[in-house]
């Protein structure tokens, strides 16, 4: 019976936790270790911490109908709470189900703001790229030429693209060469790299956009002989990317606090079940979701000046 | 007499539908030439494929050198020198020919690396020895005729020097003179003292070349005679369970031209020009390779003619592919049955249906009842022999194949029809069926033009016969003027001459 | 008795795999008493499996012809994309636009196929560059994040309590099962898969017939493609990405074979049904993410081992059942 | 005159192959004279093909034997993931790790063709579930991001001013260029790829060459793995993702046909050549986004037509040419 998910409803107030609670990671690409160590870590500690189930369901490709049927069919195993990777705008009607069917339903990492989550936390894609070209400006003082790569047509991608061409183009000397698809594999952007460094030998920068551009790009800069004189700007922090740093084949990562929205997205759900913070009298008759609505985790950089603290 | 060499004893064999052989006994000699003789599908190749370790018996034994042995596999066969050449060709055609024959024994030198210099004149020799000197042992299989290709089979057969050598109908795709060369080494063989089981439609040939024959009958055995004793009649009379009726000529030939072929120039042959008239069985004599099938593929439009006028009932039409010809009424059996023949893995009534399926069915939709009853009468008239008109074609003995292509044309009753080597690997009944069926077409005012290597098989056909040597048309000889002497004269290129 | 008749049936793809469908379904109701053999499940599994089911349709007739198309999952895309995009910015009339995307699929299979049967381009080359080059100007083309009302009817209207897309496929496959194996045009499918030389000299048009098999290859992708984003009311980037791997197994594990010939539409479809059965019961055993390969591989091994054991035995059976007759004194 | 040579000639896909390719590097030499044809680009383009030359190797013998392995890619990244692991994580020698990481590569091989064979399991979905088990094993397995010197020096040396990936993949291919087109045991892929019936017939141990076939295209998967990761000095998790349909790609434009029985090393290493310098060109032209697919695609298409366009004139010339030589009158 639906009512069964939707227990926050005749919940007391308070903590009193039931152990069968179950609540539900759906992501996709199951296996990037970004996700492994960040995401999946963070949920599954949470959980151990409040002494309730965690499960984490997920295709290991990049697959959004998948996650979307993913979701379709959790619902009917009435879950205690859902934690949605936003990955795709088109996932919204499945989430709005997820809703319906009464779960509280939280979207971390990218927002859906069509559809009707009860919250979102997470950062802005477009921020990363802003960052990414406010830095890549710095470092080349305004002039040079850049290229960037990442997952081509990806929606997450393609804003923060537009957030690195927005800031570029206050500088008319800075020259965008190209924008290149790597398909989120090393090989890829290794060649794509080597490539442009013979094409361009005064190639004077490179941004890349998912985990697997940094250490590509590093790689074929390092082979060339080149680091430290072409400029690298990238996302993420697994151990090999902080390595690059400190070696000096990555200028600038751009982090998100994966951590955070994680946990705290975790925590929305278990605090809308256990009704926390009510507001009125009856919040669901009322209309009222009693966590926020929207929560910006923020981004952070890491450089060669504050490296030391992200090593072990 | 001496100890057999082989000597198998009470084989039967059993496939879903089929008792393939029941009970078949079977003795060879050293340094004799044993024939074998059967109806499509009695069961000869299955005994040869137990023989030579590709099948497994259900029952009995087999005994080399009085030594019983189990063949579980062809490699065993042959580490106990048994070699064979199967109908079924078993050539690879990106291959050249010397690899093709040494495949399981080439020469090689330390290290595993072939040795090609002498893989290349051992080749050589072997070819030489078969009477093949214009062949480069480089050349790919696949660009050689079929004749070619099997004698490529026999000298890989041979390659292994044998103590029994099994040949599964070698002469089906050759002409006398290739068929003289095989028997000259056969004859050597003997010599040497190898044993030949050699399997054969042509009769003729067994009398030439055999010492003992045995006969086999719906997977029976039905005895092993000296050859001396006996006569085509009574071979054919062990193998049918009767006697053959003798088959009377009369022309059927009407007067209304059906095709008409003007300066038709292809790849391989220049102006060939002639008509076919209704009722009328016209031959198209020559050599292999003389570019025979070439002109029938021509008029098929599978490879169309590059000049020339081809006319259907007193029109000129235009074909560019087989659709356009079986609309014009033209039919066509090729030569190479598995090839361009036979949909293997579908089932009998499927391969005969195939040529008709629109007629057979009803807006578009066809059900199976629909195919089943008018393909079980013609499998009936055929006398195809199979379990059920369901069975797979490939499990059907390669004469009864080929019957099921005649059928295919024969339910769409075109008005030509073309039929290139139409009785290879038939039986003698079903050979006589066939010609038959032949005949019947042409007194129902068929015409057809018949592409065919067996010259007893022209002259007991045809009206008219023309002959072909190097793509050109260099005689027409009307069924009196026919002999095999005079065809064999116009076909080897030789002037025009007069008798 | 009747063992030849049974075993005879076990040596079919499509009753050996309904065997095992139904075993698994069997087992795993056993487990989930409450939540698996319920209407809301099985309809949202027959939901999911609606677009990979229309789009295995055409794979399997390209199959049977002996070929295969791997810009499925690329036409898919542009097709339900374009649609949704001139529905949207160009406030196009929603059918005008479905017909527009589905004109596109039918060119590209159409231009598929003319290079590879009049060209002579290999299949694998061909369809692999219309992969590539579709999903390119796929990516070019601005998505839509909502779409007109009409539009999104189709995907998400309801009848007796299921929605369209499944009664679509349901259609589809009923009807493509009926002509695949009864109508003339596509019975010539399994000649040319079957031996393509022969089918030509029978007088089968081939090359057309070819043309005519990736034309409705990519006009069911459309198919497909307009139906998901209609139910889902967007365009994904990914859409489609992978597809044609996943619809190509589907149909082998229905019987189809990548030699051609082989293979019934009633056999993809069980095949696409096998494959999302398996992840359906992934979720509800709650096999986390980075198992899941590993355990659907596995399975998928033992399905098939336990398949081609059932057609074995049914082989050996068989002819043993005909040699007892055989060595029956005959009257 | 000499026509008939050359016409023979233009009927093999690696001269065909290769006069595109010179063709290609002909004209691109001429429009970046400065950048194009310069050792750096040409000695960092062979580095990069290293990898994937290797793995084509051992899929262009099993296309040959007409089969194929789509697990090549998870097997790539597991040898090398799991040498780098042994020799991080447990200090492993470094020879040892490496040995391991191949004895892996090899027995998944083994397994895969062992299934099979003797089983009887369809080649695509039994390497497709391998390729879903190994990659889950692979992920579940912790990476590493530093390498013990030793491992590093095998990727990152140099010999002539050239990295050692490329002195193994320069050597690895012209071995098995020898041994395929003249070694006994090679050379009866062949057979089994034209006629594998015939091949049995013949008694050639089809399976037993079959399973050695799928181990050497997992070894040689496992040590191009192992190049590139200690080439990198870091294990990335993506390692090894598509490789498998790329590598069959480039097999098929170098020669190879999925019905087995055709192709040769060098064509395979050819394919691989041609699609690296295309996307090279593609970077030197500029073509950037969501062209680079598209452009992609529709240059393998006009290079293969071109193919075809230069064979099948070779075909009509040296129909004529030998036409000509009949019809002179014999001596
Ligand atoms: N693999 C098989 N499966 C089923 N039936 C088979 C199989 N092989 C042969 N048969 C059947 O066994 C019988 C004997 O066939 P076989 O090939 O031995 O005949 P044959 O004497 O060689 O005929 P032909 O002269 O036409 O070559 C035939 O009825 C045939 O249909
Ligand atoms: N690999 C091949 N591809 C295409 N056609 C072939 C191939 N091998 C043989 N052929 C054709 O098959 C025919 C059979 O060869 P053959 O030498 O018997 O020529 P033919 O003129 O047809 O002979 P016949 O006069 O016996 O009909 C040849 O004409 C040849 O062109
Ligand atoms: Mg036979
Ligand atoms: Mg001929």
């Amino acid at each position: 019976d639906p009512s069964k998910g939707a227990k926050f409803q005749e919940k007391q107030t308070g903590t009193q936790v039931d152990p069968n609670e179950e609540y539900v990671m759906v992501t996709t690409a199951v296996n990037m270790p970004m996700y492994v160590n960040h995401d999946q870590a963070t949920f599954k500690r949470w959980g151990e911490q409040m002494g309730v189930k965690t499960s984490i369901l997920g295709t290991s490709e990049w697959d959004v109908q998948q996650q979307i049927q993913i979701i379709e069919q959790v619902i009917g195993t009435h879950p205690t709470g859902l934690l949605i990777n936003g990955t795709d705008p088109s996932i919204a009607r499945a989430i709005d189900k997820a809703v319906e069917a009464g779960i509280p339903t939280v979207v971390y990492d990218s927002d859906i703001p069509q559809s009707n989550r009860h919250a979102f936390l997470g950062t802005d894609w477009y921020e990363i790229g802003k960052l990414q070209g406010e830095a890549l400006a710095r470092l080349l003082n305004g002039k040079g030429k850049i290229a960037y790569m990442g997952i081509v047509g990806m929606t997450n991608m393609e804003n923060g693209f537009r957030g690195l061409l927005d800031v570029l183009a206050n500088y008319p000397d800075i020259e965008v060469v190209g924008k290149y698809n790597d398909e989120a594999n090393v090989e890829k952007a290794a060649k794509i790299t080597a490539d442009l460094i013979n094409a361009h030998p005064d190639l004077a920068a490179l941004a890349g956009f998912d985990s697997n551009s940094g250490p590509g790009i590093a790689l074929s800069i390092r082979e060339a002989g080149k680091t430290g004189k072409i400029v690298v700007t990238t996302v993420d922090w697994e151990p090999e990317h902080l390595k690059l740093v400190k070696e000096g084949g990555i200028n600038l990562l751009v982090g998100q606090k994966r951590e955070l929205f994680v946990w705290y997205g975790a925590q929305f759900l278990f605090d809308m079940v256990h009704q926390t913070n009510r507001i009125s009298g009856n919040d669901k008759s009322a209309g009222i979701t009693n966590v926020p609505f929207a929560v910006n985790t923020g981004l952070f950089t890491i450089t060669s000046e504050n490296i030391a603290n992200f090593l072990p | 007499m001496a100890a057999a060499r082989l000597l198998l004893s009470a084989i039967s064999k059993v496939f879903p539908g089929v008792k393939a052989l029941d009970a078949v006994s079977f003795d060879l000699l050293p340094a004799e030439i044993h024939a074998l003789c059967g109806e499509n599908g009695a069961g000869k190749s299955t005994l040869m494929n137990i023989l030579s370790g590709n099948l497994q018996p259900d029952e009995g034994e087999i005994f080399l050198h009085g030594e019983k042995v189990v063949l579980a596999n062809p490699l065993s066969a042959q580490n106990q020198g048994i070699s064979i050449v199967h109908q079924e060709k078993s050539l690879v055609g990106n291959l050249s020919i010397a690899e093709n024959i040494f495949t399981e024994n080439y020469p090689v030198k330390t290290g595993g690396f072939i040795d090609f210099p002498e893989l290349y004149s051992r080749t050589q020799k072997l070819l030489q020895t078969l009477n093949i000197t214009s062949l480069d042992p480089r050349t790919k299989v696949e660009s050689l005729s079929s004749t070619r290709q099997q004698i490529v089979e026999i000298a890989k057969a041979l390659a292994k020097n044998p103590k029994i050598l099994i040949l599964d109908e070698p002469t089906a795709a050759m002409t006398a003179d290739e068929t003289e060369t095989l028997f000259r080494i056969l004859r050597e063989l003997r010599q040497k003292g190898t044993s030949v089981i050699y399997i054969s439609h042509r009769l003729t040939e067994i009398f030439e070349i055999a010492d003992r024959l045995t006969v086999l009958r719906d997977g029976k055995y039905q005895g092993t005679f000296p050859v001396a004793d006996m006569t085509i009649k009574s071979i054919i009379r062990l193998m049918v369970g009767r006697d053959l009726e003798e088959q009377t000529y009369t022309s059927q030939q009407q007067k209304n031209i059906l095709l008409s072929i003007k300066n038709l120039c292809g790849h391989k042959f220049h102006n060939i020009t002639f008509e076919l008239r209704a009722g009328e069985i016209l031959a198209l004599a020559g050599l292999v390779g003389a570019g025979r099938s070439e002109v029938a593929r021509a008029i098929m439009g599978i490879d169309p003619a590059e000049k020339g006028e081809i006319w259907v009932q007193g029109k000129k039409v235009i074909i560019r592919n087989p659709p356009d010809a079986i609309r014009y009424g033209i039919g066509y059996v090729p030569e190479n049955r598995k090839e361009q023949g036979i949909f293997p893995e579908m089932t009998l009534a499927d391969n005969i249906a195939v040529t008709s399926l629109s007629s057979l069915a009803r807006k578009g939709f066809i059900q199976n009842n629909q195919v089943f009853s008018p393909v079980q009468k013609l499998v009936e008239k055929l006398q195809i022999k199979t379990p059920s008109i369901q069975q797979k074609m490939i499990n059907l003995s390669g004469g009864n194949q080929q019957k099921a292509l005649l059928g295919r044309w024969l339910m769409l009753d075109p008005s030509v029809l073309i039929v290139d080597e139409p009785t290879q690997g038939v039986d003698v009944g079903a050979k006589a069926e066939i010609y038959q069926l032949l005949r019947a077409l042409a007194a129902k005012g068929t015409a057809i033009l018949l592409i065919s290597s067996e010259l007893p098989e022209v002259l007991a056909l045809s009206d008219r016969v023309l002959v072909l040597y190097n793509g050109t048309l260099t005689g027409e000889l009307s069924r009196e003027e026919a002999t095999e002497s005079e065809i064999l004269h116009y076909a080897s290129g030789l002037a025009r001459h007069s008798p | 008795m009747n063992t030849p008749g049974i075993a005879k049936l076990l040596q079919e793809r499509v009753f050996t795999l309904s065997l095992t469908l139904v075993i698994l379904v069997g087992v795993c109701s056993l487990i989930w008493p409450d939540t698996f053999l319920t209407f809301s499940n099985l309809s949202t599994l027959l939901l999911n499996i609606s677009t990979d089911s229309v789009v295995v349709i055409g794979m399997m007739i390209l199959l049977i012809s002996g070929t295969f198309d791997l810009s499925v999952g690329s036409v898919y895309a542009l097709s339900g994309g374009l649609a949704a995009y001139l529905a949207y910015n160009y406030g196009m009339f929603t059918p005008v636009a479905i017909l527009v995307g589905l004109g596109v699929a039918v060119l590209i299979g159409f231009i598929n196929g003319l290079l590879i049967t009049k060209v002579g381009i290999n299949p694998l080359i061909q369809t692999l560059a219309t992969l590539g080059i579709v999903r390119g100007i796929f990516d070019l083309m601005g998505k839509v994040a909502t779409l007109p009302e009409g539009f999104d009817a189709l995907g998400t209207s309801r009848l007796m309590g299921i929605q369209t897309p499944f009664w679509v496929m349901i259609s589809l496959v009923i009807i493509f099962s009926i002509l695949v194996s009864r109508h003339v045009f596509f019975r010539r499918y399994y000649y040319i898969g079957g031996n393509e030389k022969a089918a030509r000299l029978s007088g089968i048009p081939v090359n057309r017939l070819k043309v005519w098999g990736f034309m409705l290859s990519a006009f069911l992708a459309g198919v497909a493609g307009i139906l998901f984003v209609s139910r889902m009311g967007a365009v994904p980037d990914t859409l489609g990405k992978g597809l044609e791997l996943k619809i190509i197994t589907a149909a082998i594990l229905g019987g189809a074979s990548l030699l051609g010939g082989q293979g019934k539409i009633t056999g993809a479809f069980l095949g696409v049904i096998f494959i999302h059965l398996i992840s359906n019961i992934l979720v509800f055993a709650r096999v986390s993410g980075q198992w899941t390969d590993i355990i659907f591989g596995i399975i998928l091994v033992l399905a098939i081992s336990l398949d081609i054991f059932l057609k074995k035995n049914a082989e050996i059976r068989l002819t043993e059942s005909l040699r007892n007759i055989y060595q029956q004194p005959k009257p």
